[in-house]
């Protein structure tokens, strides 16, 4: 708990430091600055909590609740912590050819527990710096353009594609809708739902709305046992819904969005256990089990014909949805 | 994602709460108090300024086909509450009001018609049906209109309206943007044009699967279209929006769409498209 | 004569409009008033020669740089000076989808004579106003990225490509390098050489180096008899060898760049003759002998198979080139 | 397109002019003067200052293959003089001296060869001979080199090094840049990788064609990559560029690259590519 105040007076040097930067150099850093200012707050009002007493959101909420807690941890693993575990030899690819690199979602060639694949990861930052750096993880445009780019390589080269999920979503900016962040999502969800290679894909925290699907139209998802998945963050659908965002905990339940409610609604077809209390408190052991399961699902695929993937692929999503007919 | 600001906006027309007889209607652009009859004539576009007021999806159709052609394909697929779904109100609860205020199951029309005789599979998005928002049914009708235009060797002319995914369904709302996606496919693989037009509003999950993977997009005259909602935005970034953000217009100047066509003009130039697009099309086409 | 010091006056009184323009708004126009004042530059060149009875340099040279000044006549007619004429129902398709849509680059679906076809076409403006909207006909990275665009319609339609070729080049500007013009055009030449639908290209006034080429992969290059093709502009060429750009008639004759010159080395399949004088003494006759000549050579493909056009157009490039084996 | 700044710029190494005895190069950044034998050993990376000096294309193939393993593929074909092109001499007369001084008939060396194991075809762009500019022989020089590559089940690597394209063969010149794409397809047909490696200069129709549509673009730190040269643009905007404009690091930061490798990494990059890309050469593959 003092690891968090620790963090909290961290952010809050770095922010103050970014301001004056900004006022120095005339620059704009207004898109690195909300995201770290939001995490400030939030911290904050933790800190608060713990101080005073009160008891932290994180208690009122249910189950559901927790478990998005224990996604967010700040010691939560990201995909790069994952990757360093789990392959060898992966060699980071870079750039849309279009406009730009997205520093939230990479990706490469990578040998992957002996399995060759093209790797595809959203990575959020480790600590304060690289989260700056890495927009939280949410991507702008590039970032999916970026993986349709290397989705044809996997194509081309036969490679089956692993793509691990992580961010709160697509980044909201003017820069993205100006260079269409929606049109980016569409087409990198058409475009993996072409692919003619074997695709697993795997929520490892947060699997945040279209931002999250732009890679996640695999043959086969998986989730991390304490990972949410879901259209909106409880936040968003708090505020819109009881038009207050502290009804967080209330939204989530609502939701569904963890790994047991994803599993009995079908979108999901694995939930890959933590160690007890999280991955957090022991990573290897969660890499041990995320790289198991994704290497079996890659060997049951790897029989299979383009044709049979592109179908498998194709009535696996056509038939989501729970509707009457009368 | 983009909902919140959709909620409380009251629709322009006959709307509870408006204080006009229903035989007008206030432009909500200049303010104009306008006969029905008029507005009706003009395709629903304000004779003053020009304002494309909203249309819901039997006006749509009205406006987009010709006279008479329509024959409905949707509408036996009813929203059911996989989630049981609770937070002021039950999502039953919302859905039988949404129900009984369109008289429509969901947020979706879909159908064969004609537009200046050339044959379409057409599907129009409600707004006036919960913020049009895309649940289990919208993407299924949606997924069902592109297959039977495959079927039927039809081209698919789609119009989106809808401030995004339907947050009572979750995750699986979110999926419907994958199931439109995938059910498009085989339009493509039969070369069948398939064209999206953007109206005001279309944002969110919407924009950001089927609706822009058309051949062609097109927009109506100053719809909003984005992804993320300008508040959102503007909550992230701490600063105003650019004068036209996210407006047909700005989108277009962006290399987004195709072209932005008056309502009033739709008909002409997607009977024209679909024509030039396929042009076995071109012998089946009237006079015009 | 008396036409071009109107023209001068009006291109100076539009550049001092500009310029204050951008004082006033703070606006940098420096990209659209750099071809225009070069434009004035040129124009008063000529106009001083006029008035000192100096010989001006389009006499100095020989055939060829005559021909290359009838190419670049201010009365020439454009690309959508011959569409208007030959085509109907022309629909303009905007956009790359990317980043924007480029004013010098257009295309769409059109009838041309009675043939469904995917238009694509490179305007240099009519006026001054327009010749500043489309940059001269230089197109931005988003131009040759619309034209992949189309050309992924024509395929799914099985619409043959029409491409008008009227450049005198890629945009040259930091932009433009940002966004990555040489990869835009290498993609755009791949693009098209993978068309599956026959494609006809037609160099109407000025066809400048890879800036022309990125829409001129076609089965059949045709040429209009007065407009040049070649890999550096006559200016160019001259600056850098002769380091004297008043060197471009020689640079001209050096380069062979003519529609007679081409059709010789095999660059294009034939030469669409023009009305005496020029094409800017009878539009109207001019674009009836490209609309035959591309009709005819639309039909004559018309009844190739994918592979065959494929191929067909990949052997034409693959033997371009003169050199000996020893 | 962007050559007239590099004709007169003096080769960093053993150049006439250069004052130094051939045992000694001045590094072109820092200054420093260096021992070629060190340089030699370091890859030609200035071991001061780490600039990447400019290499030959028999250099090339020295820091990039494993020793001895270079087989020639090229070298039969001459360049000719179709147009006749006479400036201030005859073409004929500087191709002579651009032979004469490199030893090679023109600006390209192919061929065969492994990288740590892994067997590649190899092209390498020679910037001593004419700028590196690309005419027909270039042209087909690299053709044939996809062509064998694709012929026998192996990657092609190539090394670009041009200041563009060859304007004494005008239009011919012009039409390599279609040329060496359409020879490329038998690669990618066979899914066998193709990878680019931009050095310093990498600029004009060599930028706009074979170079920038690979599978994987790497470029050496600090090149001038673009596709208009620097001076042009100046021209054009009169404003002056900013710092790193069209430097491999400022491209990287666009998206342009898939990274920036120090030469002195280049192989053990090169050969774990290629086997990662090409699963099967992971047997053929030493241990290294
Ligand atoms: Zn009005
Ligand atoms: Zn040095």
């Amino acid at each position: 708990m003092s690891g968090m105040s620790d963090l909290l007076r961290d952010l809050e040097h770095k922010v103050r430091d970014l301001e004056q930067t900004a006022r120095k150099t005339g620059q704009n850093l207004e898109t690195a600055l909300a995201p770290l200012r939001e995490e400030v707050a939030k911290l904050r009002r933790a800190e608060d909590d713990r101080q005073t007493g009160r008891q932290a959101p994180e208690k009122a909420g249910g189950e559901r609740w927790e478990r998005v807690g224990l996604a967010r941890h700040p010691e939560r693993p990201t995909a790069l912590d994952y990757v360093e575990r789990l392959t060898e030899d992966f060699t980071q690819l870079h750039g849309d050819r279009l406009y730009g690199d997205d520093p939230a979602l990479l990706g490469g060639p990578a040998v992957w527990q002996g399995i060759p694949v093209m790797l595809l990861l959203q990575q959020k930052g480790r600590d304060t710096k690289t989260k700056i750096k890495r927009r939280f993880g949410m991507s702008n445009p590039e970032g999916y353009r970026k993986a349709m780019r290397l989705m044809d390589l996997a194509d081309k080269f036969g490679l089956p594609v692993v793509a691990l999920i992580d961010t709160p979503g697509a980044y909201p900016g003017i820069e993205a809708e100006e260079r269409g962040q929606g049109w980016a999502i569409a087409e990198s969800i058409q475009r993996m739902s072409r692919l003619k290679v074997p695709a697993v894909c795997a929520v490892l925290s947060e699997g945040g709305s279209g931002g999250a699907l732009a890679i996640g139209v695999g043959n086969r998802v998986l989730i991390m046992e304490n990972a949410w998945y879901s259209v909106i963050s409880p936040e968003a659908c708090a505020s819109i819904i009881w038009k207050d965002a502290a009804q967080a905990p209330a939204a989530a339940e609502a939701l569904k969005l963890t790994a047991p409610d994803l599993l009995e609604l079908g979108i999901v077809e694995e939930v890959i256990p933590e160690p007890a209390g999280g991955a957090h408190l022991d990573k290897d052991a969660a890499a041990q089990a995320l790289g198991e399961a994704v290497s079996r699902h890659l060997r049951e695929l790897s029989s299979l014909r383009a044709e049979e993937l592109l179908a498998g692929r194709a009535e696996r999503f056509r038939a989501m949805g729970v509707f009457e007919e009368r | 994602m983009a909902l919140e600001h959709f909620f409380r906006r009251s629709r322009p027309k006959q709307q509870a709460g408006n204080d006009l007889p229903d035989l007008w209607t206030k432009c909500p652009a200049c303010k104009e108090t306008i006969y029905n009859k008029d507005l009706d004539a003009n395709s629903w576009v304000c004779p003053k300024c020009g304002h494309h007021l909203r249309l819901d999806a039997q006006q749509r159709m009205d406006v987009l086909l010709d006279p008479g052609s329509f024959e409905q394909l949707s509408g036996r697929v009813f929203p059911s509450d996989p989630l049981d779904f609770v937070d002021t109100e039950t999502y039953p609860e919302r859905l039988e009001r949404a129900q009984a205020k369109t008289g429509r199951p969901e947020a979706i029309l879909t159908g064969r018609g004609q537009i200046e005789g050339v044959p379409v599979m057409v599907a129009a998005m409600d707004f006036a049906f919960s913020g049009g928002s895309m649940g289990s049914v919208v993407g299924e009708e949606i997924a069902r209109a592109a297959e039977a235009a495959a079927a039927a060797d039809l081209p698919l002319v789609l119009v989106a309206a809808s401030g995004g995914a339907r947050m009572q369904e979750s995750a699986l709302s979110l999926m419907q943007m994958a199931k439109t996606t995938v059910a498009l496919e085989g339009l493509h693989a039969k070369g069948l044009p398939y064209i999206s037009v953007l109206s005001d509003p279309t944002t969110g999950g919407v924009t950001a699967s089927f609706a822009t993977i058309a051949d062609v997009i097109i927009a109506e005259p100053g719809a909003l279209i984005g992804f993320a909602g300008p508040r959102v935005i503007q909550q992230t970034i701490r600063q105003s929006l650019p004068e036209g953000f996210q407006r047909s217009e700005f989108l277009l100047e962006h290399g987004m769409l195709d072209d932005v066509v008056d309502r009033r003009e739709q008909r002409a130039y997607l009977a024209r498209l679909l024509r030039l697009l396929k042009p076995s099309a071109r012998q089946q086409g009237g006079e015009q």
